[in-house]
């Protein structure tokens, strides 16, 4: 990742889809009545927001690469921050809410982790550092709440689902 | 990847309406619904020129959840709606969604004769081998003995139905299998699908979580099975011979002729009348 | 001036021809000024079975059968017993029969017509290479008052490339039926003049034509179908007529993809139909009801044949009624109209395709078999109906655009792809305003009366029922059987008035009552075994307090004399 | 001895499990006597929507729900807005809620009932492990008089193989709840007695249950099925029970499908039965024409949705009476019944397959989602309607089997494979006596004649209408109505007579003149948009100058004191 | 040959009924009728035992024509009618016929589904490459570029449907092309079709004379080019891979295991009431 344009680019589009996915998230789980679970993946996506304006003002003035999807360099198929997909659960708890968090933020931090340490840029991988330690925070501050969140284990649904077709 | 496109005028999120998915947490849709708004945003498509037809099921819910034209229809009735669509209104580009009781139960002779006629579009099935909606019956793709239905309580006593391999016989010009789990290259994909003039078919693992939670498992049975793409049909029906059910890829691309009706003309009704005069 | 009218049935086994002679002679008899009629019936082969043309002409314009054949003219009695109940004859009628087949059979001969003999078979076989159809249409042109010289013009049409040869012995059989013909006893035939030649334009079309002439000029430019008898001919007219409009016919893999391809256009905002028979339109049904629920506007001809089941595919019956009217599941408004007669298939399909689009839900035509495969001299029909189109949506910046808003009329202004701004997601699930799903009572309830209300408001201006007369018995008559019923109405002579109704629904409360008005009696006349339209009637309409009903299954159809018949029998009843 | 009756609504969003909660409330009250009734009502979520359930307890058998509910639980108020109106609360109803969940909402505010708030978030805190829904058990619980102890033995069951563990903290849950209703003053909840325990044994069962029961009842030993809600139970029952008795289920395909495989099965002799709604049902049309062309007997059992299209899927509604009574093509006579309570389910199925073996046409059985999904404590239900079976041929040497017999009472004895001598082809195509297909008009008439006789004769004994009481004022409802308009009819003093329509064809016109003799009103009552069953009445039967309609669309229901009203109503009428 | 059986009882002639067909002279489906009926009587299955069931069309009026149990059932519906028997009656031979209308294009779902259930029973399809009954247009096996209905004008636009591929891909487990000139191979693969434990699938090129004449040639274009039958699927696909769609023989057989009903047992109704008692 050795310019400017196609870091940010990648950014870009990795705190937007996450962002995206948070929300989703959250609004799926509301409908469970996952209170806890559906406001912290509420506040990732508004981190996620906050992380994107950042980059936003950082590409401010730069003409940035038009990427197809499926050209971004991610170290696996998907954005890196997302959480696996199919893994959110209507029976979660915070603790498993908090897990899955965790690797998508810590997906992130690998990939601007990459980053900073194989761009020839040495622009880029100052900006990459800053993001690696921003990324490092979020995941410090999850792996704290983490800890003292105890799995309660699943929250089944005593009711079974409906036959809506 | 070098050139510098201008900045898009939509992104993926614009593609995306405000109604709240009925779909479970976890449920792989919201991964295809994912990657079909990140392919029209990649194909800058304006929304009005778009429109995803639908059958019923939880899949087929996925119209209302995109801001573009949407027709929610009936149950297994997707592709004649799509091929209507199409068509009347060449101009539309045209996305027909649905599961696989939909598709290849119910709606299975119009997935035949959908895929001989090879109009432009593409139909995307979110294969997740059981009847969500219903309550967790057993879809045709579903294992012979897969007992966890009350309606068939000893399986469904019936080897699963092959989708790419019918897709191949039946006719259709662009077949791909893919997985909800992989966003990227399900984009990808649906772009290129898109792209191609004629009808294109995927086949998306998308795990229902709810009746089929083993599925959430498939992420590490998937593989690129079919990462080179055959463009010969023959060759690629060779290749699903010994192919497990989890190759994603371009199994088979080629530009053949797509149905078109009848040469037109643009005479005036009162022309017509001139054959009942005596 | 004098009308003459004169019926006339020509029938024969296999390879006789018959049809092809009765084509002749009606296209020759119009070009000499006459109006006419043609029906055909068939017997079950694929090819080669028994048929028979039985034809009317007029010097007025004619739409029904009569009552009795005047002329019989049998070619063979090759299994004449299935077709005799078709062929009533009085004791003054004749019938031509040729020796060589045999004698004339008790089923013919106990009308106690006047037989005579054509020595047609003797004829044939006089000079080598004669066909025994030409000597026969030389023969009965003669009925007309026709001669070779107004046959010849048309032959060469009839005969295609098969060559010089074979028009010249055509022609020479039917001067050899013609010198037959002179040979008999001028006594032989029913007065019948050539009528004066017509100064306006005629035309000759079948129901069927009549019905792909009134689709296209609705509007339809996208028709997806599966072929079925005896539905096919006007799927048949439209394939190369829409091509040359600029539209598409779709043969679709059955009946299911074809109503559905019809939603999928129509929502594309393409004007859809399709025509089909019972079975096909009992596939249908589920595609109906989305239409109804979706609010997309699609437009279905059925011609009824025999029922239940695949039943009697050849033959007419009116016996599609009830699932017409309420077929669909759920409570599930929509537009059904029955077409009056051969020419009236025409306006009747144009109105109900833009009531269709107008309204933004499916409407059925109701035609038969009897109407559709029949052909009919005609002078070119008149447009019919107040024509309106769909409302399309013009949405606005900054409003989100409701597709299914309760408005006023219960029409919701439509968006179809292309239009920015319109992008919504039509759904057949229940849903509110905006066409998002809602399981909730309200948005259910407003919606159910939206749609009822859009057809309450639909006009349908006097398009409802042809209307005549003003006796005291009030004939209601079920779409094709509008014109025996005028006939009967006129031969009563001030005691009936006819009500033939062509808009089935929505109901016409108002128009009804009015047409009611001063009515004691009502005879209900329709052509299916159970009363179906009689029993609609009773459950929707206010009528006064005598109903009677005649009704009968096909596929004989329901003559004037008997619909008259049972006019006196009420004007006797206290 | 007094009557109690209770009516309770537990309302909670996504994985509340007030489901569950008034599921081992039903079974928990019928083991202490009560007899019951749970309903639900859902989102549409496939899962983690919000949920109600519907309850009415009684001291007598009770298959109908009441007019206004006693106590409202509401676990949380998620999307109450959605429920509101299926939860009509008086003023001196009580709504029990939890203080942590916010605000009693204005929609339920309104109805002025006594607000209590129960702390149940607070005591889900106070100790770790707990559930709210056991704490909500065991305080719904207390309104039915019943203690932790009666709640406990069915525990285990309900929690499976969730252990040791999950049992004490839902006893513990259960214990906590009951305390929270100890707490609260006396004067809180309705007087309700804990009723004698019964002597005889009682069951509990859904609408779908026992359809699935009164299927095998008639014999059925073949099913072909695609699921479909909210029919799929009946299935889920039958696959299983089925294989016990020898008998099996297929899934099909399609709907198509499965009608086509019944009549294919029917045919071999085994009576065959499928379970539908709506949308399957208008696919299943044209088999259904099939089975009355062929006259080979089949069930459907339509539990109803809302329509039309896909409407509704999870509410209930009447709304395809027409469908099912006029649904076919042709003229198809054949049997609709509607079952009038979820017991009577049972015996109108069992009755509907053996009037179909019989009668050899298709019989529909009208159910609907609220019969169907519906559970109720009850005393095993009768059978009902006189029993029949199919009449096999026994062919003679030396005469030609006649399939298609013109009898007196329109059966012909029917041959199926494996009898010597029967060998005949089934056809849906109009055919002569013997099976073979025929266009002429004679043999259509007499097997149209023999088929609609066959249903004229067919016994239907008293089991044609639930009839009660002799006011002038008769209250035709339509099947599932029928218990709330014994309510109302009850309730209006000798002001009315019931009588609720189970056989709705074929028509009883007899029996129905009976029932209406000295009626000088009518009230006809259905749960639909367009008032299908009152023109039904209207067109086929010889009602009272006077009737009025009480319809309205699902998903409501229609109540006792609404009919109630309509009777009054119609009382003051001139 | 060599073999001295008995003068069975039955000779193919008793396996007609009196009933005139109504096909015109020339028409292939009286040598098929013929070879159902000499194959019945090879069979001496009592006339009792065994059921013809189709739907609607030329081909099957065919039912009619023969002296056993039959059913003329509605247009695209054989299959499941015959499927149901057969579960229902699995004592009873059946053999389900039809035109390639009937079967591959309103019947196709039902044709994809009956070769996945593999029920005992025969499918015997003439395919004569037209509707023949509703006057001669296009059906799936009909040529993209025939013009000759007035349906479609411009030819059906459409690659033929190819039976024998969709078969074995969906799974049937007896698969053949015959020709109905050929009367006594026919007879010959419906002898061996009834006597496969399964679903056995026969599609006869069978002329249409009045609407596709030039169907009378095939007589010189029809070989023998599946005189070897594949035991293999696989195998089978591949040599599908380069027909002419005119070699005849037994393509493919192979027994594998057929739908079954769940397991049975006799309980009494009695004994399911127990269930709900409280
Ligand atoms: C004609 C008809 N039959 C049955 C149904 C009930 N139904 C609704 S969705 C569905 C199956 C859904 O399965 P699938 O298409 O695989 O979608 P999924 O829910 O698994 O995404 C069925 C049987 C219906 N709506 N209409
Ligand atoms: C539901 C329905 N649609 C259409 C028809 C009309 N129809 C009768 S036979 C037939 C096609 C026959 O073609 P095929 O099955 O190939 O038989 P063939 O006559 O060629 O032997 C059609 C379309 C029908 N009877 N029912
Ligand atoms: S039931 Fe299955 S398919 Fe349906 S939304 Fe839930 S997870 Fe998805
Ligand atoms: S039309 Fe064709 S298929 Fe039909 S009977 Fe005649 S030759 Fe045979
Ligand atoms: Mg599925
Ligand atoms: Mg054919």
């Amino acid at each position: 990742m050795n310019s400017m344009e196609l870091f940010l680019a990648h950014a870009l589009r990795l705190e937007e889809d996450s962002a995206i996915n948070y929300d989703e998230m959250a609004d799926a789980l509301e409908v469970h009545h996952k209170g806890e679970v559906s406001r912290l993946f509420r506040k990732m996506a508004h981190y996620s927001r906050l992380h994107l304006a950042e980059v936003e003002r950082r590409a401010a003035g730069l003409s940035l690469p038009r990427l197809k999807a499926w050209e971004y360099q991610w170290p696996g198929d998907d954005s890196p921050e997302n959480a696996p997909a199919g893994e959110a659960d209507y029976a979660m708890n915070e603790h498993d809410a908090l897990i899955l968090a965790l690797k998508g933020e810590q997906g992130a931090l690998a990939f601007y982790a990459s980053v900073a340490e194989a761009s020839s840029d040495a622009a880029v991988a100052a900006l990459a550092k800053e993001f690696v330690a921003e990324e490092s925070e979020h995941v410090a501050l999850l792996e704290e709440r983490l800890a003292k969140t105890p799995d309660t284990g699943p929250e089944h649904d005593p009711d079974p689902p409906v036959a809506a077709g | 990847m070098n050139e510098v496109t201008p900045t898009p005028e939509l992104e993926a999120f614009d593609y995306k309406s405000d109604v709240n998915p009925v779909w479970c947490p976890g449920c792989g849709d919201y991964a295809v619904l994912s990657a079909i708004t990140k392919a029209l945003a990649e194909l800058r498509l304006a929304r009005e020129n778009v429109a995803v037809i639908s059958g019923i099921g939880c899949s087929s819910r996925i119209p209302a959840y995109t801001s573009v034209y949407g027709f929610h229809g009936i149950h297994g009735r997707a592709l004649p709606i799509a091929q209507g669509l199409k068509l009347a209104r060449p101009d539309v580009t045209v996305l027909c969604a649905g599961g696989d009781g939909d598709g290849f139960s119910i709606g299975g002779n119009h997935f035949m004769h959908a895929c001989r006629r090879n109009i432009d579009l593409t139909y995307i099935v979110m294969d997740n081998t059981v009847y969500g909606m219903t309550k967790g019956q057993a879809s045709p793709t579903t294992e012979a003995d897969w007992r966890e239905s009350k309606l068939t309580p000893e399986g469904p006593g019936v080897p699963p139905f092959q989708p790419l391999d019918i897709a191949l016989a039946a006719g259709a010009s662009h077949v791909v299998r893919a997985f909800s789990g992989r966003v990227q290259m399900l984009t990808k994909y649906i772009v290129e699908a898109i792209q191609h003039p004629g009808f294109s078919f995927i086949q998306v693992i998308s795990p229902c979580v709810t009746y089929r939670p083993e599925m959430r498992a498939l992420k590490t049975r998937v593989h690129d099975g079919f990462a080179e793409t055959s463009t010969n049909r023959l060759e690629a029906r060779r290749r699903l011979l010994d192919d497990d059910g989890y190759s994603l890829g371009v199994l088979f691309k080629s530009v053949e002729p797509s149905y078109k009706p009848c040469a037109t003309s643009d005479e005036a009704v009162a022309d017509l009348e001139r054959q009942f005069v005596l | 001036m004098t009308e003459h009218l004169l019926s006339l049935a020509l029938t024969g086994s296999g390879g006789a021809g018959v049809m092809t002679v009765g084509q002749i002679l009606l296209d020759a008899a119009a070009h000499a000024g006459w109006y006419g009629l043609m029906r055909r019936s068939l017997g079950p082969q694929i090819r080669g079975g028994e048929s028979a043309a039985l034809m009317r002409f007029g010097s007025r314009p004619i739409l029904s059968h009569g009552d009795t054949f005047d002329v019989l003219f049998a070619f063979d009695w090759g299994n004449i017993t299935r077709f005799a109940a078709e062929l009533p004859l009085r004791s003054d009628s004749v019938v031509l029969y040729d020796p060589d087949a045999g004698e004339v059979p008790e089923v013919i001969a106990r009308s106690n017509a006047r037989c005579v003999a054509v020595p047609l078979t003797a004829t044939v076989k006089s000079e080598p290479g004669l066909r025994a159809n030409m000597i026969g249409l030389g023969l009965a042109a003669h009925i007309l008052r026709l001669t070779p010289a107004d046959l010849q013009p048309l032959l060469a049409d009839f005969l295609g490339d098969k060559g010089e040869e074979a028009l010249a012995l055509s022609l020479r059989g039917i001067e050899l039926g013609a010198g037959l013909a002179d040979a008999l006893p001028a006594s032989t035939w029913p007065v019948c003049p050539r009528p004066a030649k017509s100064e306006k334009p005629r035309w000759s079309i079948t129901g069927n034509e009549a019905a792909g002439l009134g689709a296209v000029k609705g509007g339809v430019r996208f028709v997806a179908a599966y072929p079925i008898t005896p539905s096919t001919e006007i799927l048949e007219w439209l394939a190369p007529n829409l091509a040359r409009l600029g539209g598409q016919l779709v043969q679709a893999e059955d009946e299911l993809a074809s109503i559905n391809m019809l939603v999928g256009a129509s929502y594309g905002g393409v004007p859809s139909l399709t025509a089909t028979s019972g079975p096909g339109l009992s596939l249908m049904i589920e595609g109906l009801g989305m239409s109804v629920g979706a609010e997309i506007p699609v437009t279905v001809i059925d011609v009824q044949r025999g029922g239940p089941s695949t039943g009697i595919p050849t033959k007419s019956e009116q016996s599609d009624f009830n699932i017409a009217v309420y077929g669909l599941h759920g409570d599930a408004p929509h537009i059904v109209v029955a077409a009056t007669s051969i020419p009236d298939c025409m306006p009747t399909v144009q109105w109900a395709v833009s009531a269709a689009e107008a309204a933004q839900c499916p409407a059925i035509v109701l035609s038969d078999q009897n109407m559709g495969q029949s052909r009919a001299i005609i002078d070119p029909p008149a447009e019919g109906g107040p024509v309106a189109a769909r409302r399309l949506a013009a949405p606005e910046d900054g409003t989100p655009y409701l597709r299914y808003a309760l408005t006023n009329d219960g029409v919701s202004p439509m968006a179809v792809p292309g239009i920015a701004g319109g992008e919504y997601t039509a759904d057949g699930l229940a849903h509110n305003e905006r066409g998002t799903p809602s399981t909730q009572a309200a948005d259910h309830q407003s919606q159910l009366d939206k749609r009822q209300r859009k057809l309450e408001t639909l006009d349908c201006a006097n398009f409802w029922a042809e209307l005549e007369g003003d006796g005291p018995i009030a004939v209601i008559a079920l779409g094709s059987l509008t014109e025996p019923a005028r006939e009967a109405v006129r031969a009563a002579n001030g005691a009936a008035r006819l009500i033939g109704l062509r808009v089935v629904l929505p109901l016409q409360a108002e128009a009804m009552a009015k047409a009611l008005a001063g009515a004691t009696k009502v005879l209900v006349v329709e052509q299916n075994h159970s009363a179906q339209f009689h029993h609609f009637l009773r459950g929707h309409y206010d009528l006064p307090p005598v109903v009677d009903s005649l009704h009968r299954a096909g596929p004989l159809p329901l003559r004037p004399l008997e619909i008259l018949a049972a006019i006196n029998a009420l004007k006797g009843d206290a």
